[in-house]
């Protein structure tokens, strides 16, 4: 069985203070993910592709349509069953500089996932964190900084440790290399890709870079004006 | 009177420009009918556009006013008044006996208060009214009240409804702005001596310290109400008159006899004894009024007992009163106890327009009474609030002020009497004198009953009286000619004339 | 957009029950028998006990309240304010009277406090840790800490009396609202200066205003067409508030310059129980106070473009 | 620029972002500025424009036209800001006003330097953002209601908005789908190159800036570890860090090299690559190399070029040092 | 292994040290540390009034009113003839009682409200913010006569009008800036977590939201302080001659011209109050958690 099944999805945006105007970001898109398979995303810039990774996640309420997650419709996960997804279904930002809280040292943004879902024992934290930050490459002195002190690469994996600390099933990967310098992008991406064989994650890798998409993923989605226009 | 305003009219015609008069009040006037009580300041604007039957002249002696002349009955429970002739409202209309019939009938409110005994207002003739009531009364000196004025009957419209007032007295009604000002221009067609001013402006000012600054700026000529910590300071200001004069109004404690520990005379006494009304004069009240010692009469009024015995403090012995009732300080707190209770007593303020002398008169009582041993407790609260307390007798003193209103006027007594169910006092003698001084019409008896009244509550204190109020008006530059008179509500503006420079 | 306004205007209604009910039945558990109270305010001390019974009658004071909420309720439905319980005038007239002079004096308060917070507040930030930030901060926290009736009466003095520039009292000409607005409006001034100063500061601090000093803008445009539209949010909401404080709560400053004012009006009422004159009101207030927050929470979407009402995404 | 240090105080003590910098970017030319994440090139693409922030301390000197900027008043630094030197910042959702519209902003360019009406500059607004692939209409919408491309581009088009004489573009095309980034790139670099003005792009995609670029600084850790023609750089790279870096290209096989780029609050002693190096030597671990002429124009800081030897990939050298480091600089032979 | 414990204790040390830091910040910030000391002042005035107070704040010396500041009485007298300056000092335990009581218990209480508002939005926002409606149009003197009668004078009485009637103006405040912030990507990238809202609310809103909070706190106090007062004239708590600032000051108006200093103590008593809570205010503010340069970087 798919680990992810989306059907039909569909997400407008309103915008317009008095009068109204619809933008439809995502227009019916179905697709499926295996277990371990990484689907890649392409398309061109402003296709809906960041839109359609957050509303598989349900963080933008979709206009229609299903998400099938082990086979069960997300759209009616309440309490700690949806608690439950936050650490199976995860995200990895597009704009790393405004997901930050701006008010968070960088050791609370990576350690919040895991006190939030008590990943690990309060006394192992530290060395989580530590794990974590040198998995992607950057040293522990980033750690007690603000996200406004650090560079983009820096925020960008930041981000990405983050989500990796909560061991997900599945990861929509909006861009997460894009603000990496072509040697930490390997080893960011060898990373993912490690982690995948031995884990068995599952991705929507969305990226621009036909070279980076191809050696990522199994399957490859075209989308243009928020339809996928074909699987490669 | 005429005589003596006869040199200030010359003054006038010398004086130079208009002769607006503008006046600093506290409050609007809310209403201008009979069917309510002017209330506040309003009473000050309605002494100028409406006139009693009787009145009284500045040092509170009883003149005729609307009436020429009147006569009772022997029993005194009929009163017939001799109108003026020749009177005409503001309007035209005539003043007649129709008009007081129309003054005081059933649907004045005075009927349902004060003149229920009465019971008929009829017209004998064009200019004779009879009264005739239910029991003896002096019913002129009630009569003098300007709250109780006569009216015009055209001051209402075809189906009953209030339309302006109509008065006959020295100034018309002209228009009003609802809390800002309320115009009267001269009456020419005023039966008495003319008014020299041509317009009196009242501009309505609540705060009492703006009003004092706009008399100093000269945007009024005249303010009432002049707080007594600004008339030493005003009087030495150049230009600034101060006009003061004794009125009827006294400020006292008024105890809640029913209940312990003030059931006890001596108790009572003990207050009486403690307090030194004089300081309360000197030191809160920056030597405005008169130290009234328990007296409840002001020297001014009436039947006022020149004579009578008034309390000198004397500390030792509210102690030893306080004492011989059983309040003795066994534990050295300085706080008097009795079977283990300690004199812990409640002293009720009201928030309202008093309060600026009131707070710190009572500050004054309650730590004079805490050197006795007394520990009293003072609660600011508005009238409704008091008003609870007091109709549940859950108090135990009351800082009053104002149920003497006015000049000689008998139901005062009536504060104590044990059928009023605000007194919390029951004293049968008490009653009995009271109900007698109300139905004696012969001035004679009166005043030796009134008297008796007087010593009675000094000597058994239902209340101490304490400082008998003076009315300070102050007046700018230009105003002259102004007499101040006894009688509070009442401002006198026929002398008044302008020289503006 | 639309949609939005015309629900908030339906909740209009919903405040005004909320309010109106809320006050009457608190206007009974005010201690005091009503009948009473206004008994006495209509005769004088001259009470008798049978004036207070026939007045509880007349006005219907005996009905239990709820009675007497729904009948007003009923009364005014059909746009009736009844009549004062006191003065017998009419509450409408009345109120319609002394409300454009309330409006007035809490538009030109906030007006000026909005002069003298704003480029106090911008001051302070764009000078931070400046002696000028800290005068303005100094100047703020005593304006503050000064009560109403203290600076009104020392304006008074000062500019009416020492420098005799205007009226002391009145309600009427442009000059009679210097010395009340002034009142008002610099003690409310405090707060939104330094809510525009923490706000600024902050705001100041994003990437996007160095990007826009990093687009040679001199520091006049990055603050006006940048940084304030942003910093103003907080300011909005603090002086719609303030409006509708303004609206019924400047008692103090009403009476100490004579203004002709609802607050006095209504505060008067409270303490004579004049039920049908404090509905009014309470009424009259509570739909303007609705309409100031409706308006504020208008320019919140207008300023901020992220703040949608209609659709949550 | 002259042996620019920036350092930012922090909790932890200073973060040297920038160390001992000597750049020049010259008339006409457009310089890529490629390296590791966080070894400052942002830092050093701000410190031009003296917009880091508070906690930055900027020393050296950094001279534009013969104006020394670092010494100028606030106030006049203002002048050369937007119109004279322009820049494209790296992280567009947080640079972009979230409560003014894009068109808006763009406008607001025209009508401050160009004095513009309210309708006029709108209309070039629209324009700019036509030319960057956004359509005009788009600019009465919000930064919130863009993709991440697309606010790419709407930075770009403030960029070039005023057509400065030296535009600072920090990774001006990431994020973007392959076709928009030629496009885009192409724009940038003819307008630079229409207006002979001059261009730093900061940028991680080699490819990019193999084809774009006169010439190629490299960065590692804060400081400059190469720099020299592009062609030369990218065919004949003379750091190892350069060599690594092109090696981990998708298209050259993705290699990675072990262990992390060092924290610039304490680098390593001696060359800073040297931990992760494959042709390390002894010395470079002690000692601290300096940035000097390879050959004309290429200048790398490597002890292995020093002595003229090309690397091999391969071979393993197994040089040592004869002098120390200092003396090294008089030595004129140099390969090519 | 024993490099894991290695790094572990370093992480631990920088950890702590950096717990340490913040607290470095914070005494370096100079007007912090103003603000606590002139904080601690009051709180040391309102513990041993008693032994600091020269005279007994309720003796009556009515031969002795309204004296200018002398050796003696360094604040002068009252209209009594009461000292000023211990009046002043015992003021500040009831002044300072019911100011910081008041404005810590509505801070919380509407802030809390405000956030629920703002970031739940729909019926619950609805339902608050006409609540606030309700409560900022309901006349508050109507609300004191209600408790006055209800619950008699005391202490708690006007801490618990005070609270009712104050609690809307930091509802509202944050509310407005819950709206915003709930859009902001950190936000959307913190609900990814799936945590609660109340944990959003708690770490990423509020600590964003709370500049307006601290600053109108912080002034609040003193229109608290005054406003208790007015209160005290509607039998509502504080009742004379009890000292309290705000009733002193108002005791003092009529002397405004005459005897200046019956007000100028206690007023100056309020605004030393507020000046203590706004520097410890911005010194909070500073400290929770704004990095170090997002400073304005003109110089
Ligand atoms: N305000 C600051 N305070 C402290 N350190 C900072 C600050 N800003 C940047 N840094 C540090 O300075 C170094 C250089 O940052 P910079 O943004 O210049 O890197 P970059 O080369 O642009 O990287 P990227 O390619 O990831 O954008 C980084 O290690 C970063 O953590
Ligand atoms: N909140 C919003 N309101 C209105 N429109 C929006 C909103 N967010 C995104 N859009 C629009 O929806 C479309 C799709 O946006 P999306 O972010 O999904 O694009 P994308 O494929 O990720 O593009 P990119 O590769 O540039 O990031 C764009 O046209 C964008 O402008
Ligand atoms: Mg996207
Ligand atoms: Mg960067």
């Amino acid at each position: 069985m798919e680990l992810l099944k989306v059907e039909d999805l569909k997400k407008y945006y309103y915008s317009g203070l008095f009068k109204k105007e619809v933008r439809k970001a995502v227009d019916g898109v179905s697709f499926e993910i295996e277990r371990g398979e990484t689907l890649g995303l392409v398309g061109k810039s402003g296709c809906g592709k960041s839109t359609l990774g957050r509303t598989v996640l349900r963080l933008l309420e979709p206009t229609s349509g299903r998400v099938l997650f082990t086979g069960q419709d997300i759209s009616g996960f309440k309490g700690s069953a949806l608690k439950n997804l936050g650490t199976r279904m995860q995200i990895i930002f597009q704009n790393p500089e405004s997901c930050l809280n701006p008010k968070m040292k960088v050791y609370e943004a990576i350690v919040e996932p895991l006190r939030l879902h008590r990943l690990c024992k309060r006394d192992e934290e530290r060395e989580r964190v530590q794990e974590l930050i040198e998995t992607v490459s950057l040293s522990e002195e980033l750690l007690f900084r603000y996200p406004g002190e650090l560079s983009g690469g820096q925020l960008q994996r930041i981000a990405i440790a983050r989500v990796l600390g909560m061991k997900p099933e599945f990861i929509v990967a909006d861009e997460p290399t894009s603000m990496l310098d072509p040697l930490v992008q390997a080893q960011i991406l060898s990373l993912l890709k490690s982690l995948q064989e031995n884990y068995g994650i599952s991705f929507l890798f969305i990226s621009h870079d036909t070279e980076v998409v191809k050696w990522m993923s199994d399957e490859i989605a075209v989308m243009e004006e928020g339809k996928i226009i074909d699987f490669r | 009177i005429d005589e003596e305003t006869e040199g200030t009219a010359e003054g006038a015609e010398a004086g130079e420009g208009s002769q607006d008069l503008v006046v600093g009040v506290g409050t609007d006037v809310s209403s201008w009918y009979l069917d309510m009580f002017a209330s506040g300041d309003a009473r000050f604007v309605w002494a100028q556009v409406y006139e009693t039957l009787v009145r009284l002249d500045s040092d509170l002696n009883v003149i005729p006013g609307l009436a020429e002349s009147w006569e009772s009955s022997d029993d005194g429970k009929t009163w017939i008044f001799h109108l003026r002739e020749n009177v005409t409202f503001h309007d035209g209309t005539p003043f007649n006996a129709d008009s007081v019939v129309f003054s005081y009938s059933n649907q004045s409110y005075v009927r349902q208060a004060v003149l229920r005994p009465v019971q008929s207002v009829e017209a004998l003739d064009d200019h004779t009214v009879q009264f005739v009531l239910a029991k003896p009364m002096p019913l002129p000196f009630y009569l003098t009240h300007i709250a109780w004025p006569v009216m015009g009957p055209s001051c209402l419209d075809a189906e009953g409804n209030f339309v302006k007032p109509v008065g006959t007295g020295p100034f018309k009604f002209d228009t009003q702005a609802k809390d800002q000002e309320i115009v009267l221009t001269k009456n020419e067609a005023y039966w008495g001596e003319q008014p020299l001013l041509d317009k009196v402006t009242f501009k309505v000012i609540p705060e009492a310290a703006t009003r004092v600054i706009a008399l100093e700026t000269g945007e009024v000529d005249m303010i009432i109400k002049v707080p007594e910590y600004d008339v030493a300071r005003l009087e030495a200001e150049e230009g600034i008159q101060i006009h003061r004069k004794l009125t009827t109004f006294t400020d006292f404690l008024q105890f809640n006899c029913e209940k312990s520990p003030f059931d006890d005379t001596r108790v009572r006494q003990s207050v009486a004894y403690a307090i030194d009304t004089e300081t309360l004069v000197n030191e809160v009240l920056e030597g405005i009024g008169e130290p009234a010692g328990g007296r409840a009469y002001s020297p001014v009024m009436m039947y006022s007992d020149p004579d009578l015995e008034t309390y000198t403090p004397d500390l030792d012995k509210a102690k030893d009163l306080l004492e011989e009732a059983g309040w003795k300080d066994a534990d050295g707190d300085g706080i008097a106890e009795k079977d283990g209770e300690p004199l812990h007593v409640t002293l009720i303020v009201s928030k309202g327009v008093w309060a600026a002398r009131h707070n710190p008169m009572a500050q004054v009582v309650q730590g004079t009474l805490r050197e006795v041993g007394m520990d009293v407790e003072i609660q600011v609260l508005d009238e409704g609030a008091i008003s609870k307390l007091e109709s549940a007798g859950d108090f135990d003193m009351i800082l009053r002020s104002g149920y003497f209103v006015w000049g000689p006027y008998p139901r005062h007594f009536f504060v104590h009497h044990s059928g009023n169910p605000y007194s919390h006092y029951n004293n049968e003698t008490y009653d009995q004198l009271v109900d007698e001084a109300d139905m004696t019409l012969d001035s004679q008896e009166q005043e030796e009953l009134y008297h008796s009244l007087q010593a009675f509550v000094t000597e058994e204190v239902p209340a101490f009286y304490l400082v008998h109020e003076e009315k300070v008006v102050a007046t700018g530059p230009a105003v002259n000619g102004y007499v101040i008179s006894s009688e509070d509500p009442w401002l006198n503006l026929s002398g008044i004339y302008l020289e503006r420079t | 957009m639309w949609r939005y306004i015309a629900k908030r205007l339906a909740m209009v209604s919903v405040v005004i029950a909320g309010v109106t009910l809320v006050a009457f039945s608190a206007m009974y558990l005010a201690p005091g028998d009503p009948a009473e109270v206004i008994a006495l305010a209509r005769y004088g001390d001259d009470l008798s006990t049978s004036q207070i019974e026939t007045l509880r009658e007349a006005e219907g004071l005996d009905a239990p309240v709820h009675m007497q909420y729904l009948i007003w309720m009923g009364h005014l439905l059909r746009l009736d304010f009844g009549k004062s319980l006191v003065t017998s005038e009419d509450v409408l007239s009345e109120i319609l009277q002394k409300l454009p002079a309330t409006v007035e004096l809490a538009i030109v308060s906030l007006l000026v406090s909005l002069l003298i917070a704003l480029p106090a507040g911008v001051l302070g930030a764009l000078r931070k840790n400046t002696l000028l930030d800290s005068g303005c901060m100094f100047v703020s926290l005593v304006g503050v800490s000064i009560p109403n009736f203290w600076l009104g009466l020392l304006l008074i003095w000062l500019f009416a009396l020492i420098l005799p520039l205007f009226p002391s009292f009145g309600y009427g000409s442009l000059e009679h609202f210097v010395l009340p607005a002034l009142t008002l409006g610099s003690s409310m001034a405090a707060v939104t200066a330094r809510l525009t100063r923490a706000s600024l500061l902050e705001v100041l601090g994003q990437e996007y205003i160095v990007a826009a000093r990093a687009r040679g803008f001199d520091e006049r445009t990055v603050l006006f067409r940048h940084a304030l539209k942003n910093a103003l949010l907080p300011v909005i909401t603090f002086a719609g508030m303030q409006f509708g404080y303004l609206l019924g709560g400047a008692v103090i400053v009403e009476s100490i310059f004579s203004w002709p004012g609802i607050g006095k009006l209504l505060v008067d009422s409270i303490f004579a129980r004049d039920f049908s004159m404090v509905q009014g009101c309470v009424l009259f207030i509570a739909v303007l106070f609705s309409f100031s927050s409706l308006v504020v929470d208008i320019l919140y979407a207008v300023l901020d473009p992220r703040i949608r009402y209609d659709r949550s995404d | 620029m002259e042996d620019l240090n920036v350092t930012f105080k922090t909790s932890k003590g200073p973060v040297r972002a920038n160390e001992g910098i000597s750049l020049e970017i010259r008339e006409g030319e457009i310089l890529g500025l490629i390296g590791e994440t966080g070894c400052g090139k942002t830092t050093l693409g701000k410190a031009i424009l003296r917009l880091l922030s508070g906690n930055a301390k900027i020393e050296g000197k950094i001279v534009y036209r013969d104006t020394d900027l670092l010494s100028l008043p606030e106030k006049e630094m203002r002048f050369f800001r937007g119109k004279e030197i322009g820049i494209m910042f790296q992280n567009p959702s947080a640079c972009l006003n979230p409560v003014l519209s894009t068109g808006r902003q763009i406008a607001e360019i025209y009508r401050y330097h160009e004095g513009m009406g309210k309708k006029e500059a709108e209309e070039k607004a629209g324009e700019i953002l036509e030319l960057v692939g956004i359509n005009s209409l788009r600019g009465h919408d919000y930064p919130h209601q863009f993709s991440g491309g697309m606010l790419q581009r709407v930075m770009v088009a403030i960029g070039l908005a005023l057509s400065p004489g030296l535009l600072i573009a920090d990774e001006p095309t990431k994020g973007l789908d392959t076709d928009t980034k030629l496009q885009i790139a192409e724009l940038i670099a003819g307008l630079v190159r229409r207006e002979n003005a001059s261009m730093l792009l900061i940028t991680h995609d080699l490819e990019l800036a193999g084809s774009f670029v006169d010439r190629i600084a490299v960065m590692y850790a804060g400081e400059i570890v190469e720099v020299g023609k592009t062609a030369e750089v990218i065919s004949n790279p003379k750091h190892p860090y350069t060599l690594d870096l092109l090696h981990s290209l998708p298209g050259s096989g993705f290699r990675t090299v072990s262990g992390q780029a060092p924290g610039l609050l304490s680098p390593p002693q001696g060359c800073r690559y040297h931990p992760r190096c494959s042709f390390r030597l002894e010395v470079c671990s002690q000692v601290h190399p300096a940035l000097r002429g390879f050959c004309d124009e290429h200048l790398t800081r490597c002890f292995l070029s020093e002595k003229g030897r090309r690397k091999e990939t391969a071979a393993r050298p197994s040089l040592t040092l004869q002098s120390a480091p200092s003396g090294v600089e008089k030595e004129g032979a140099w390969n090519c | 292994m024993t490099d894991l414990i290695e790094r572990t204790v370093r992480t631990e040390k920088a950890y702590l040290a950096e717990k340490r830091l913040s607290f470095g910040e914070f005494r370096k910030n100079r007007l912090a540390v103003s603000g606590i000391l002139l904080i601690a002042v009051l709180c040391v005035l309102a513990l041993f009034a008693p032994k600091l107070a020269p005279h007994d704040p309720l003796a009556q010396r009515l031969d002795s009113r309204l004296l200018s500041p002398s050796l003696e009485y360094p604040f002068g007298t009252d209209e009594l003839g009461r000292c000023i300056f211990s009046r002043v000092i015992y003021g500040t335990r009831i002044s300072l009682g019911i100011g910081l009581l008041v404005v810590a218990v509505t801070s919380i209480a509407g802030t809390s409200l405000g956030l629920l508002s703002g970031y739940r939005g729909g019926v619950l926002d609805e339902a608050i913010m006409r609540g606030v409606d309700i409560v900022m149009a309901f006349p508050n003197i109507i609300l004191a006569l209600v408790i006055a009668g209800l619950m008699g004078p005391g202490f708690s009485s006007v801490v618990f009008a005070l609270v009712f009637t104050q609690w809307p103006a930091y509802a509202r405040l944050v509310r407005g800036q819950v709206l915003s912030l709930r859009k902001r990507a950190f936000v959307e990238a913190a609900r990814a977590l799936r945590p609660s809202s109340f944990y959003i609310m708690r770490k990423h809103i509020l600590p964003n939201c709370m500049e307006p909070v601290i600053v109108l706190g912080t002034l609040e106090i003193a229109h608290v302080i005054i406003f208790a007062s007015a209160l005290s004239f509607l039998g509502l708590g504080i009742q004379p001659p009890v000292p309290e600032w705000g009733s002193m000051l108002k005791a003092g108006i009529p002397y405004l011209r005459t005897a200046p200093h019956l007000t100028f103590f206690p007023g100056l008593m309020i605004i030393f109050t507020v000046f203590a809570f706004n520097f410890a205010g911005d010194g909070l503010r500073d400290n929770l958690g704004q990095p170090a340069d997002q400073e304005v970087l003109s110089r």
